[in-house]
């Protein structure tokens, strides 16, 4: 049931062949070394793509942000401005990094650490294709949430390491608006576990490739995919994305960074690079956020009508429509940030423990009563 | 090398168990007891799941220590609470202000 | 291979954690420490095979408690160690004095001596014949419980509801803010 | 041909420590090609421009551990859920799921009435939660 990368290529007979053979010839086990081998390299793929991502990610802002305002953005760098955030990041390295006097050095060490490893840890079960995710765990959901958790700590700590009120004031309203926004995304999850009656996001997007049998050719399209599934999902899925949004501190949720009341929030007294470790990390954030949402109600990495097969080419397009699923939900957004004003901190709570806590226990009840009634019949199936 | 056991995860619940008796025992903050308890918990859940896996060979140790964490969240969550009201009327967090019945 | 190291690592982190916890002067830093020692025990469960504990240790830990105490500790004065009661005479520093840690360090002693005696007897008499197929075992936990819970330990789950109800009620009485002109 | 059992698990590990040496070699790298001057007023705390006035670690408002507490129970409440919820189809086409469904309902409806009572007595409101008690 848990896949991973290696187990994906070890299916191919030549692989098996060509280990056997170089074990033979080296005179020792090569198996070893080869899984290490291709985790390493896989990961280092994901991050360094991921990485790319966060960096663009600030780029597509300033471009996307322009372009609504009927600005030019940043066009200086590269045709286009298409460097910009490698300037970004030059000017990051070269940054002084400066650490208040009374700060506690241990705590302003570590959480910068925290919100990265917490990033991170969840790019182990981002599903980008059926073969490519990098491991397929059987509490796969569940552990993006629980990892993903770091980053509530790291900010609280960060806030609270620089001694500074703006910081503190911007980490306890951090760590408060994370947590209690993971309790909406955490409930419509569950609804849709419920659905798919597995944990693994393998399950989870298999269970969203082919509903109706009798039509083969419908692979992939829209109408099997859970926001479809029925009435409930679909408010599910706008829940989670609104709970999502606030996870990553997005605007129009972005109040533990709010320019207008607090400086900059918690990382106020953060300079150069352990401020590029908070906005990576929070860049990256949102491609994860946006790619679970893709996975658990979007239809993941299925490909319409099934192209490509299941060889290299079917992967590959499979991490294609991934990728730009995910990309058009980043678009979004970023288009969310730029459309809304920024929210108070009560209308804040009372939004998620008023409006979203409430209307997604209902949510998960409706799919359980709905899975019993209908025998986990989808919306369409019903009819056809 | 050694064999990994059900002693080896024996001796470290033990060390996690002593070292909350410790931590409760020396700390005169309250919160601190609180982190110390923390650790006494999660010795017993540890010692569930070897037991689980190396003696029983089902899972209910599993779904043991599952409530154990349950039970832990919900003890922390109430104590908490108490510091933090002992905390409004008395504007210490200190065990040995703690000695009154009533107010 | 991979079990031994991660077994290795895992158990330096849950016990230099553990004992950070009990050393370290400061009570924010000390539930940091219990961070790392929670991810440790996390990792010793991954070890046994135990996915789903190890991740629900990480969601509830993690997530929960440490946020807890983190609040709880801004609540209760932070990090302030208040060696003078408002009373006026000096007493303990709140992480405790040299007094306390040898108390505390011959209690533990003691019990950890007793306790070590009643697990060797015990590991002595059990068999580990029947010990769980690895690769059985880490396949479905997932289902396994939620077998369990909605069929052997079903009382168990509905009461830990009740238990969570109750929590939830009383902590919430016990810290609501103490209102003006109520007394 | 088996692949370690751990396989598994060991990405995880590896994006841990990756995510770790990432932040480490960074830091040192930066520590080669960056200035370095630091003067007090530099390393002074932002105040609005003001000489910071006291310290930030001080008591704080209790509705933040409020949000907490709640979140705490809902927290295992959704960990106790995850693997019941993951049966739900199983136990289905076995036959059993009207008996997981009414399991299910009273576990969620003991909270919702946990919730509903904190929402009746005012600890859900960011602002109010002082004046609760006035009627």
């Amino acid at each position: 049931m848990e896949n991973t990368v290696v187990s994906y290529f070890f299916q191919f007979d030549c692989v098996k062949d060509f280990l056997a053979r170089m074990s033979e010839s080296l005179g020792f086990n090569v198996i070893p070394l080869f899984v290490v081998a291709v985790f390493l390299l896989a990961i280092l793929v994901v991050i360094g793509g991921l990485a790319l991502v966060g960096g663009a990610g600030t780029l597509a802002e300033r471009k996307i942000s322009a372009d609504m305002q009927l600005r030019y953005g940043p066009n200086r760098v590269g045709p286009y401005g298409l460097l910009q955030f490698l300037a970004d990041g030059v000017k990051m390295f070269l940054k002084e990094d400066v650490i208040p006097t009374d700060a506690d050095k241990f705590l302003y060490l570590v959480a910068p650490v925290l919100c990265i490893v917490g990033v991170f840890g969840t790019f182990a079960v981002i599903p980008f294709s059926d073969g490519f995710a990098i491991t397929d765990l059987n509490v796969g959901v569940f552990y993006l949430f629980g990892i993903s958790s770091l980053v509530g700590v790291g900010v609280f700590l960060g806030g609270y390491a620089s001694n500074s009120k703006w910081s503190l004031l911007g980490g306890l309203r951090g760590a408060s608006q994370i947590v209690s926004y993971e309790i909406p995304v955490t409930l419509s999850a569950l609804s849709i576990v419920l659905l798919a009656g597995g944990l693994s996001f393998g399950t989870i997007i298999g269970a969203q490739s082919n509903l109706l049998e009798q039509y083969s050719w419908g692979h992939g399209l829209p109408w099997n995919w859970f926001i479809f599934h029925n009435p409930f999902t679909i408010v599910g899925f706008f829940i989670f994305f609104i709970g999502a949004l606030a996870e990553a501190n997005r605007a129009p949720f972005d109040l533990p960074e709010a320019e207008s009341e607090l400086v900059s929030g918690y990382h106020t007294e953060y300079s150069g690079m352990r401020y590029a470790f908070f906005a990576l990390a929070e860049y990256i954030e949102i491609f994860v956020v946006c790619g679970t949402a893709v996975a658990l109600f979007l239809g993941g990495y299925n490909v319409p009508f099934k192209i490509g097969g299941d060889g290299i080419v079917g992967q590959l397009l499979q991490a294609g429509v991934f990728i730009g699923k995910t990309f058009a939900m980043y678009y979004v957004v970023i288009w969310v940030r730029w459309t809304l004003p920024r929210l108070r901190v009560d209308q804040l709570m009372t939004l998620c423990w008023k409006y979203l806590t409430p209307i997604s226990l209902f949510n998960l009840i409706g799919c359980a009563v709905w899975m019993y009634l209908f025998n986990g019949k989808s919306f369409l199936q019903l009819f056809f | 090398m050694f064999e990994i056991g059900l002693f080896s995860y024996l001796v470290i619940g033990l060390i996690l168990f002593a070292t909350g008796i410790l931590v409760m025992i020396a700390r005169k903050n309250i919160i601190a007891i609180l982190l110390g308890i923390e650790l006494i918990l999660n010795a017993a859940a540890l010692n569930f799941v070897a037991y689980s896996k190396y003696s029983v060979g089902n899972l209910d140790g599993h779904v043991f220590s599952l409530f154990i964490i349950v039970v832990a969240a919900a003890e922390a969550a109430v104590g908490l609470a108490i510091v933090i009201r002992f905390f409004q009327i008395k504007e210490t967090a200190h065990i040995d202000d703690a000695v009154l019945l009533k107010n | 291979m991979f079990g031994t190291i991660l077994f290795i690592c895992s158990a330096i982190f849950t016990i230099c954690g553990a004992v950070m916890v009990a050393v370290s002067k400061n009570v924010i830093h000390a539930s940091i420490y219990l961070l790392i020692s929670l991810i440790g025990v996390a990792g010793l469960y991954l070890t046994l095979g135990a996915d789903f504990v190890a991740v629900t240790q990480l969601v509830v830990y993690v997530g929960g408690v440490v946020i807890l105490m983190l609040f709880a500790i801004m609540l209760t004065g932070g990090a302030d160690l208040k060696v003078v009661s408002r009373y006026g005479f000096t007493k303990d520093p709140g992480m405790g004095s040299l007094k306390t840690y040898v108390i505390g360090g011959l209690t533990s002693l003691f019990m950890a001596i007793v306790t070590g005696k009643l697990i060797y007897n015990a590991v002595i008499n059990t068999t580990t014949e029947n010990q769980l197929n690895m690769e059985n075992s880490v396949e479905q936990t997932v289902s396994k419980i939620g077998t369990l819970l909605v069929t052997k330990h079903v009382l168990a789950f509905e009461i830990s509801s009740i238990l969570l109800l109750g929590a939830l009620v009383g902590a919430a009485i016990i810290a609501r803010p103490v209102k003006l002109g109520d007394e | 041909m088996n692949v370690d059992i751990f396989g598994v698990y060991f990405p995880i590990v590896l994006l841990i420590v990756i995510g770790f040496l990432f932040v480490a070699v960074t830091l040192l790298v930066t520590k080669v090609v960056r200035p370095n001057r630091p003067t007090p007023l530099k390393q002074q705390i932002y105040d609005c421009g003001e000489n910071p006035v006291g310290k930030a670690w001080s008591a704080f408002n209790v509705r933040f551990y409020i949000v907490g507490l709640i979140f705490i129970i809902f927290d295992i409440e959704s960990a106790l859920m995850f693997p019941v919820v993951s049966v739900f189809k199983k136990m289905q086409e076995m036959g059993n799921g009207g008996l997981i469904l009414i399991e299910i309902l009273i576990f969620l409806l003991v909270l919702i009435f946990g919730i509903a009572y904190c929402w009746r007595r005012g600890d859900l409101d960011w602002v109010k939660s002082y004046h609760v008690n006035k009627k």
